[in-house]
């Protein structure tokens, strides 16, 4: 019965979406606004890759509440799974020799090519999120692999706090000296396609890296902890 | 509508239908499922729905993707970039929520015992 | 218009979003330090903001800041828009962010503290973002800290109605955020544009039948943040589970927030200048719906929680009416609920302690025992419903005489329908003074009073409370531009494309 | 002497009192005492500044003013000496009570607001000040405890409902005629068609028929009365509830004017006839119900009832006689009723809260003073002749008997005699017959309840005996609402169609009085006997057993006690039963399950898409 | 002139009164085959209880008889004896209406005061009776007063001598039957003889009246006789134009109204408001209704 009446009310909010997506013609929207970036993103931030121009730079306050979102969750995550913490010490069965020596070997990889794809932001697809994201699944292998292993829970939060005040000093960096804006790109845009290029957007990007991938750290540490 | 125009958009709309069919999708195993977690999973589904559904919104026919990896690349037949950041924030959002989400599920088990939603009921009218 | 600094005349608004933001960064740092600094940041910060806030109210009533971010010019960059609703929010949610804060410091004892302080932030910065953004998506962001940060505050003592209450919270706000973006997805498709005055320039020129669906979709997905009826089936378990701190927020701020951004897309991207019936049949319902179910509670916060559903209905009424006299009216009733049910929820808190529990019948004789806290609890609940020389009055008067101002026997009738609510939501508010002061506790009844840091807050809403309700012209004037500001599509697009 | 101060001592003096109670309660009773006479001071010095306005604060764009007609002088008048007289009464009744402060806070207030309402010169100004009323009220009303929550509750709901109508009426007057200036207003609304001004009879008549518990809105009142600390019953009796009089006299003779007022509808559907309908019923059905009640001061409150009924019937029959009855007998009323009222505190005060009829008696030899209160009060009730009640109730009848309305002079009448029997019953059954045991070393009341109860019988003697001193100040009053005025001596009525002369019926009953106590006293000197001391026909009589008043009248009661139900009461208990349970079906759409809530907002985003695109509402 | 009519007129209606108490005494002793006492045997009895010494049971035990008397006193300056009407322009029916309440008031206080319990159960009978009268009467009394459009008693006596008889006048002659047949009720005479019921109550409110006291109340018993009877000769039979006329048709009304009491038994109070508040009210209804009907005929 509930499914029958389910499906009514999923039929009429699609008959209402089949409307209006008729005037959405797939494959050719109106890109005014986009195009627009296509066409002087290069020389109003100096990123190559226009995504990582907008999502810094024309759109860097959105990103500046994407990372806040992430620290909400990451913060509230542990304020949920800290009210109730109970201790207890199970046996932790250690890994199998080649597992162990597999992720202490892979373990700085991970993290070299985390680094390297957030520092790449600017210029290649990816960028900080995703770094951060590589960088935090370098830790779960540490989790996986290396059982009973931690990271420093002072230390994650000090990066995460300092890649969020980063963020923000370079942002008011730019209100204070720079073009008078907040987030204005203050920096020297150097040469299009070179590493030291696009102004304050390599910078954030590290910043943003550095605290994703804390974050996502900090958020398995404490889903492992309570699973324990 | 006719049949017609249906085939007509089926054909043309494809990724749309996608896109939708995951939200109706996860819009469905929210309404009828009682488990928490397939709900949170429907929750999931309908935001990989909406993301999908924001880039198909940028898609512009053959177009390749906004970077300028070398000088020759023309702007033309790029995609729109704005979707792409979008759906960046989103999906940002999205994992938030659903770690959010996992974790509270985790407590409500202990408090429970179940995750039936139908027998999490304490707080009502 | 193009070179601000930090300071314009007054404080540049971008600082209400990000100061809060760098400190609640910073938090776990200086948590590090010393925890008893902790406490103390968000009060610091909210001065600050109260401050910055007031300072620009000159400025606004002449004509709207607009902030770039990035420096680029609005369709193409995101930029703030600190018009008189903008100004007259970011204060209101100022000075009750500042009040709660001073509150908290003494309230929230137990649990993740540093963490309660980090998520108290964010929830305000949300909310200041929420009211001052002038772009769509930008708004999903800022809403989306503001609901997530409430998620887990509602779940802070995780205690198992905590936790039910933020599950089921979390899966209707996640819904509801889901809606929201398709829909900003769907406009973004149909106008290749982000920006609500871009999209509001466009959109007017635009088919009424294709828009609508995109609307639809916000509406409903802001809607559950609102607390419209029926989507708001999380407000009664949350307000009631969250610590009394976060009620104040939640009710007095997060829901107003939400109701903002309904009538902001209302009005400003679609353009709604007439009044609108679904609104005005919905808001009575709301409110109708509301007062009943509160009028049947014995449980304290759930009683205040579904009365704040009611005065939603009340403010939804009014903005549906969408005359400049009926739009000051609802925004004048969200400023005299924020700081009524605010009040309401602190000293509720606080004679929950006391009593420990939050059943209305272990109120009795809470009147000998914490007098101050009571009168303030009274005088809360005299202005929610609306008696004189309370805030609560000329709010009421204003949204009143402009449904009547309509002249038609329909609003007519409405309007005897609103009071009908008002009248049950004397009743169960008289009800609780009486138990409060007229009943005989059992039990000790010593006095024990809350703690002074907790009396401040309630001490200061409660002089607001009766400063506005008698001299209502101190905010008369913004409220009178605010509305103007909402109403005034035109303008507020020329403001912001130039 | 301005109104704006003379408003700002009564709310400032009010707020000093309780704070003045925080440092010595001597202090504290002699200053509320103090500022209560002082009101009373300023008030008559402003007799004669009659017309004068002023402006004293804006709001809301609104400018709110102050201004004194006559109808303002009178009942302010009223409101001030009574308030005095009750606190000055109160100073020993409420001694050693806890919460005195409050107590007096709120009675101080109340006066203030009372007084706020009647100088209104705008809707606005008398909205506020009616709406401090109410709440102050209701806190006074659950001062006791127990029992008077439910009397709170019940006035406070009729009184939000009240208030809300008139919020309605005021508002949309603003909106038609954007003033809310009450003389403005008189100039603009004569124009406006019948079915505006019948909505506004309409809502403005609900509100104040509410207050003056007009039937069949009544029952907050007895419950109410009965419930309050007794001088503050004293006040709300006497004047509070009679504001409801001022309003609608404000609304149908002020604002509307008479001649609209008058001929609102048609035939025996008009306005004013319906009206005056109720207001007969009003008399006739709660003096039968006062017979009924056991409880002194809900016995009163029944009276209290029937008594508005009297001043509404006057009012609402719109001639001149019929007006000034009206107005009068608020007067009377209040006068009678607060020495009523006071009289039952103060037995109430030796007794220990006792007000059981059935349990007491015989007081007449404790508390003399107290029982010539009684006396005067009940007789001021009935409307003997040569107290005052008598007087304004001779004007309404006449009126009513003159201008052709037989019926309703005959629910009038039928109501005066209704009221002996329960006055006597409650005469009797406080002060006369047996004196129980436990009350035989009762002590007479405090001088500071004398003094009140004193004044206010001479006041019923010298009103009934030379009736024209208010009458004066009426017949302003309604020449103000533009009827022609009375020919009033200082004794009475002249009129072709029978006038009234009280001071010849005070002499002769006086010397009728003189002749035949002489002539008593010619006879042989009488012994004094004690009350145990009496013939009963050889019968013995038991000794627990001696307050044989029990039941006074009980084989009437056998006979009417069917049909005098309060059937409205026990209709809005009900009517809250069902919204209990209206709002517990209501409540059940929060099932808790969130399945449920997550097809509301798809349903909620599923009618929003069908109703555009069914019936395109945008 | 005016003050010998003050004087005279009470002075007329205490010995009519007397006189009519004698005379009801020796008549219902004859229609019951007894011989009776003499017809002036009140008059001796007055005399005799001057002289006796009572008792007094307080300040209100005197005020009140004294009230009561007083009270029927003034309402027999208001009705006019002939042409004798003293006072009558002060206030009209009105105050006679009101006035009439003074004496059973008086007395019930009175009685109050001294504390016996068949005291208390005769007031008890005493007010419920009068209410059950009142409810008729007043109907009958509105009748008439629209019927003249007056309030005043003088005027409607005029107004009868000028057209005729109320009581056989088309519109108040079922008012006049209502009248009449509530008139014992008003005297207090059987079959509604509760309040006194000396077998039952012994006296009822005058058990404690000894002396002066007891002889103040016949007295005051005499007057009510008088008034009762004189109200319904002035109001529906035109009055009289001097009080010799006036008395004659008084003695008619009074010594019909003997036989047709005596033979009735005593009713049980609630018996005696069932009737009074059924057939008499419903004719003086009728009667009402009737004069309104007719008025507006005429009018219009």
């Amino acid at each position: 019965m509930r499914s029958i009446i389910s499906i009514f009310l999923l039929v009429v909010i699609a008959w209402g979406m089949i409307t209006v997506l008729q005037e959405i013609p797939f494959g050719s929207s109106e890109t005014r606004v986009g195009q627009r970036y296509i066409d002087q993103g290069r020389e109003e931030t100096g990123a190559a890759n226009i995504v990582t121009s907008v999502v810094l730079n024309y759109r860097g306050f959105d990103t500046l509440g994407e990372i806040t979102v992430l620290f909400v969750a990451a913060i509230g995550l542990g304020a949920v799974l800290s009210t109730n913490r109970k201790k207890k010490k199970r046996e932790i069965e250690s890994a199998s020799l080649v597992l162990y020596t597999g992720c202490r070997f892979l373990f700085p990889l991970i993290l070299l090519f985390g680094a390297y794809i957030f520092i790449h932001g600017h210029l290649t697809p990816g960028g900080g999120f995703q770094g951060g994201a590589i960088v935090a699944s370098a830790f779960v292998l540490v989790y996986l692999g290396c059982r009973g292993r931690r990271i420093s829970e002072t230390g994650s939060k000090a990066v995460e706090s300092l890649g969020g005040l980063i963020f923000i000093g370079i942002g008011l960096a730019g209100l204070a000296v720079g073009g008078r804006y907040f987030l204005s790109n203050f920096l020297p845009k150097g040469e299009l396609n070179t590493l030291f290029s696009a102004g304050v957007i390599p910078i954030l990007y590290i910043a943003i890296g550095f605290k994703v991938g804390s974050e996502l750290a900090g958020v398995i540490d404490h889903l492992i902890e309570d699973s324990e | 509508m006719d049949i017609q125009g249906v085939i007509h958009f089926m054909q043309n709309y494809t990724y749309y239908i996608g896109a939708f069919g995951l939200i109706f999708i996860g819009l469905f195993i929210m309404l009828v499922k009682r488990n928490l977690i397939k709900v949170i999973l429907g929750l999931s589904i309908l935001e990989t729905g909406v993301n999908l559904f924001l880039v198909s919104v940028g898609y512009i026919s053959k177009g390749t993707a906004p970077i300028f990896s070398n000088a020759s690349i023309e702007g033309k037949s790029m995609v729109d970039p704005v979707p792409q950041a979008l759906v960046l924030t989103a999906i940002v959002i999205g994992v938030a929520v659903l770690a959010l989400a996992l974790s509270l599920a985790v407590r409500l088990y202990q408090h429970y015992g179940t995750l039936d939603l139908r027998q999490i009921r304490e707080q009502r009218w | 218009m193009n070179d601000f600094g930090l300071f314009l005349n007054g404080i540049n608004p971008v600082l209400f979003i990000v100061v809060p933001l760098g400190f609640a960064f910073g938090i776990p740092l200086l948590g590090m330090i010393s925890k008893k600094i902790v406490k103390w940041v968000p009060v610091f910060v909210y001065s600050f903001v109260l401050v910055g806030a007031l300072s620009n109210i000159p400025d606004v009533l002449d004509k709207p800041i607009i902030i770039q971010i990035g420096g680029f010019v609005p369709p193409f960059g995101i930029n703030l828009v600190a018009g008189p609703v903008g100004i007259l929010f970011s204060a209101l949610i100022a000075f009750a962010g500042l009040m709660v804060s001073i509150y908290a410091v003494v309230y929230i004892k137990e649990g993740p503290e540093v963490r309660y302080h980090i998520l108290y932030l964010l929830l305000l910065t949300g909310a200041m973002g929420v009211v001052l953004t002038g772009d769509i998506f930008n708004l999903f962001v800022f809403f989306e800290i503001l609901c997530i940060s409430s998620y887990t505050l509602v779940g802070y003592f995780g205690n198992k109605s905590g936790i039910e209450s933020a599950v089921k919270y979390l899966i209707q706000g996640a819904i509801g955020s889901s809606l929201l973006l398709i829909g900003i997805g769907l406009l973004y498709g149909l106008f290749g544009t982000l920006n609500m005055a871009d999209l509001a320039r466009q959109i007017s020129s635009a088919d009424p039948v294709t828009v609508f669906i995109p609307m639809a979709l916000m509406i409903t997905g802001l809607g559950v943040e609102a607390a419209l009826f029926p989507l708001n089936a999380w407000l009664p378990d949350a307000h009631s589970s969250a610590p009394s701190s976060i009620s104040a927020i939640l009710s007095g701020i997060a829901i107003e927030v939400g109701l903002y951004a309904v009538i902001r897309i209302l009005f400003t991207i679609f353009g709604i200048s007439d009044f609108i019936m679904f609104f005005v049949f919905l808001g009575v319902l709301t409110l109708l719906i509301g007062e009943m179910c509160a009028f049947s509670q014995n449980n304290i916060k759930r009683m205040l929680a579904y009365s704040s559903i009611g005065q939603i209905g009340l403010m939804v009424f009014a903005f549906a009416i969408a005359t400049s006299h009926a739009v000051a009216g609802g925004l004048f009733q969200m400023i005299s609920h924020t700081l009524g049910k605010g009040l309401l929820f602190m000293a509720a808190g606080y004679m929950i302690i006391r009593s420990g529990s939050m059943k209305t019948a272990s109120f009795e004789g809470m009147g000998k025992r914490m007098p101050l806290t009571c009168v303030a609890f009274t005088i809360g609940a005299f202005s929610i419903v609306g008696l004189p020389p309370f805030i609560g009055f000329p709010s009421k008067f204003l949204i009143i005489q402009s449904a009547l101002a309509k002249g038609t026997v329909l609003f007519t009738i409405l309007t005897g329908l609103v009071l009908m609510g008002t009248v049950i939501e004397g009743a169960y508010f008289f009800r609780i003074v009486q138990v409060i002061y007229f009943k005989k506790g059992n039990g000790d009844s010593e006095r024990n009073e809350a703690p002074i840091a907790a009396l401040i807050p309630m001490f200061l809403f409660t002089a607001v409370i009766i400063i506005i309700g008698i001299y209502p012209k101190f905010v008369l004037g913004i409220l009178d531009s605010a509305a103007s500001e909402l109403l005034n599509q035109i303008d507020y697009i020329r403001s912001v494309l130039g | 002497m301005s109104l704006e101060l003379l408003l700002a001592a009564a709310f400032g003096g009010s707020l000093l009192t309780y704070l003045l109670g925080k440092i010595s309660s001597g202090l504290r009773d002699g200053f509320a005492v103090f500022v209560s006479v002082i009101l009373v001071a300023m008030i008559a010095g402003l007799y004669g500044k009659i017309g004068a306005v002023t402006s004293y604060y804006h709001f809301m764009g609104l400018e709110l003013t102050l201004r004194i007609s006559p109808l303002s002088w009178f009942f302010a008048m009223a409101v001030s000496t009574l308030g005095a007289l009750s606190v000055i009464f109160s100073l020993s009744y409420m001694r050693d009570r806890e919460r005195t402060d409050f107590y007096y806070l709120m009675m101080l207030l109340i006066n203030a607001s009372m007084l706020g309402i009647v100088f209104s010169g705008d809707l606005v100004s008398f909205f506020i000040f009616w709406e401090m009323m109410s709440w102050s009220t209701f806190l006074l009303i659950s001062y006791n405890r127990g029992s008077a929550l439910a009397a709170g509750m019940k006035y406070i709901v009729f009184s939000i409902i009240g208030s809300m109508a008139m919020l309605i009426g005021m508002l949309s007057l603003y909106a038609v005629y954007q003033t809310v200036n009450i003389y403005m207003l008189s100039n603009l609304v004569s124009s406006a068609s019948p079915g505006y001004l019948l909505f506004l009879l309409i809502v403005f008549g609900t509100a104040f028929a509410i207050k003056n518990a007009i039937m069949p809105l009544h029952t907050w009142l007895p419950d109410a009365y009965a419930e309050a600390p007794s001088p503050f019953t004293a006040v709300l009796s006497g004047m509070l509830t009679r504001m409801g009089v001022y309003g609608f006299l404000m609304i149908m003779y002020v604002i509307i004017g008479s001649v609209q007022t008058l001929n609102m509808g048609y035939g025996l559907l008009k306005f004013n006839y319906i009206l005056a309908w109720l207001g007969a019923v009003t008399i006739v059905i709660p003096t039968f119900i006062a017979m009924l009640q056991n409880d002194a001061k809900k016995l009163l409150a029944w009276h209290g009832i029937g008594q508005g009924g009297y001043m509404v019937l006057g009012i609402a029959y719109g001639t001149n006689l019929g007006l000034a009855g009206g107005i009068f007998h608020t007067l009377n009323h209040a006068i009678y009723i607060v020495l009523l009222f006071m009289s039952v505190a103060a037995v109430q005060y030796r007794t220990g809260g006792e007000r059981d009829l059935n349990s007491m008696g015989g007081l007449i030899k404790k508390m003399p003073i107290a029982f010539i209160g009684a006396l005067f009060g009940i007789s001021g009730l009935i409307g003997l002749p040569l107290t005052n009640g008598f007087v304004s109730k001779w004007l309404i009848y006449k009126t009513l008997i003159l201008n052709g309305s037989p019926f309703l002079a005959f629910t009038a009448l039928i109501g005066t005699w209704g009221t002996i029997l329960s006055v006597y019953k409650f005469l009797h059954n406080l002060f006369l017959g047996q004196l129980p045991e436990k009350y035989k070393d009762i002590k007479k009341s405090p001088v500071n309840m004398q003094i009140p109860i004193v004044i206010l019988s001479l006041t019923i003697l010298l009103f009934g005996i030379l009736p024209g001193l208010p009458l004066k100040v009426i017949n302003s009053i309604i020449a103000s609402f533009g009827f022609k005025s009375l020919n009033v001596t200082l004794w009475g009525i002249v009129s072709e169609t029978g006038s009234l002369n009280t001071i010849n019926l005070f002499a002769a009953i006086l010397t009728g009085c003189v002749i035949i106590w002489l002539i008593l006293k010619t006879g042989p000197k009488s012994v004094s006997a004690s009350q145990e001391n009496t013939y009963a026909a050889g019968a013995s009589i038991p000794e627990g057993k001696y307050h044989y008043t029990v039941d006074f009248y009980n084989p009437f009661y056998r006979m009417i006690k069917p049909y005098l139900k309060d059937f409205m009461d026990i209709f809005y208990f009900k009517l809250a039963g069902w919204t209990q349970t209206l709002c517990n079906i209501v409540r059940k759409t929060y099932t808790g399950y969130v399945g449920h809530y997550v097809t509301y907002i798809v349903l909620f985003l599923a009618v929003l898409i069908f109703m555009q695109l069914k019936w395109s509402l945008w | 002139m005016q003050i010998i009519a003050m004087i005279l007129s009470p002075i007329l209606a205490l010995i009519i009164g007397i006189f009519f108490l004698g005379l009801s005494r020796k008549m219902m002793a004859r229609i019951h085959w007894r011989y009776g006492p003499p017809w002036t045997q009140p008059i001796i009895d007055i005399i005799r209880l001057f002289s006796q010494k009572s008792v007094t049971h307080g300040h209100l035990f005197n005020l009140g008889l004294i009230l009561s008397l007083a009270g029927s006193i003034v309402v027999i300056l208001f009705i006019p004896v002939g042409r004798i009407h003293p006072l009558s322009d002060s206030g009209g029916m009105l105050v006679i209406l009101y006035m009439l309440l003074l004496a059973p008031l008086g007395l019930a206080l009175s009685g109050g005061e001294a504390a016996n319990p068949n005291t208390s159960i005769g007031i008890s009978r005493q007010l419920i009776l009068a209410l059950g009268y009142e409810v008729p009467l007043l109907l009958i009394l509105l009748a008439l007063m629209t019927h003249y459009e007056t309030i005043s008693i003088v005027e409607i006596v005029f107004r009868q001598q000028y057209a005729g008889w109320a009581l056989l006048s088309s519109p108040l002659v079922l008012s006049g039957i209502g009248y009449i047949s509530i008139m014992p009720a008003i005297l207090g005479i059987r079959p509604f003889e509760v309040v006194q019921a000396p077998q039952e109550i012994s006296s009822g409110p005058m058990v404690e009246y000894g002396g002066p006291y007891l002889a103040l109340a016949t007295i005051q018993h005499a007057l009510n006789l008088f008034i009762g009877i004189a109200l319904f000769v002035n109001l529906f039979l035109g009055g009289a134009g001097n009080p010799l006329f006036f008395f004659i048709k008084m003695l008619v009304v009074f010594v019909l109204g003997i036989f047709i009491n005596a033979a009735l038994p005593r009713l049980r109070i609630e018996q005696a408001v069932q009737y009074l508040w059924r057939w008499p009210t419903l004719l003086a209804l009728v009667g009402l209704i009737v004069v309104i009907v007719m008025k507006s005929v005429s009018a219009g």
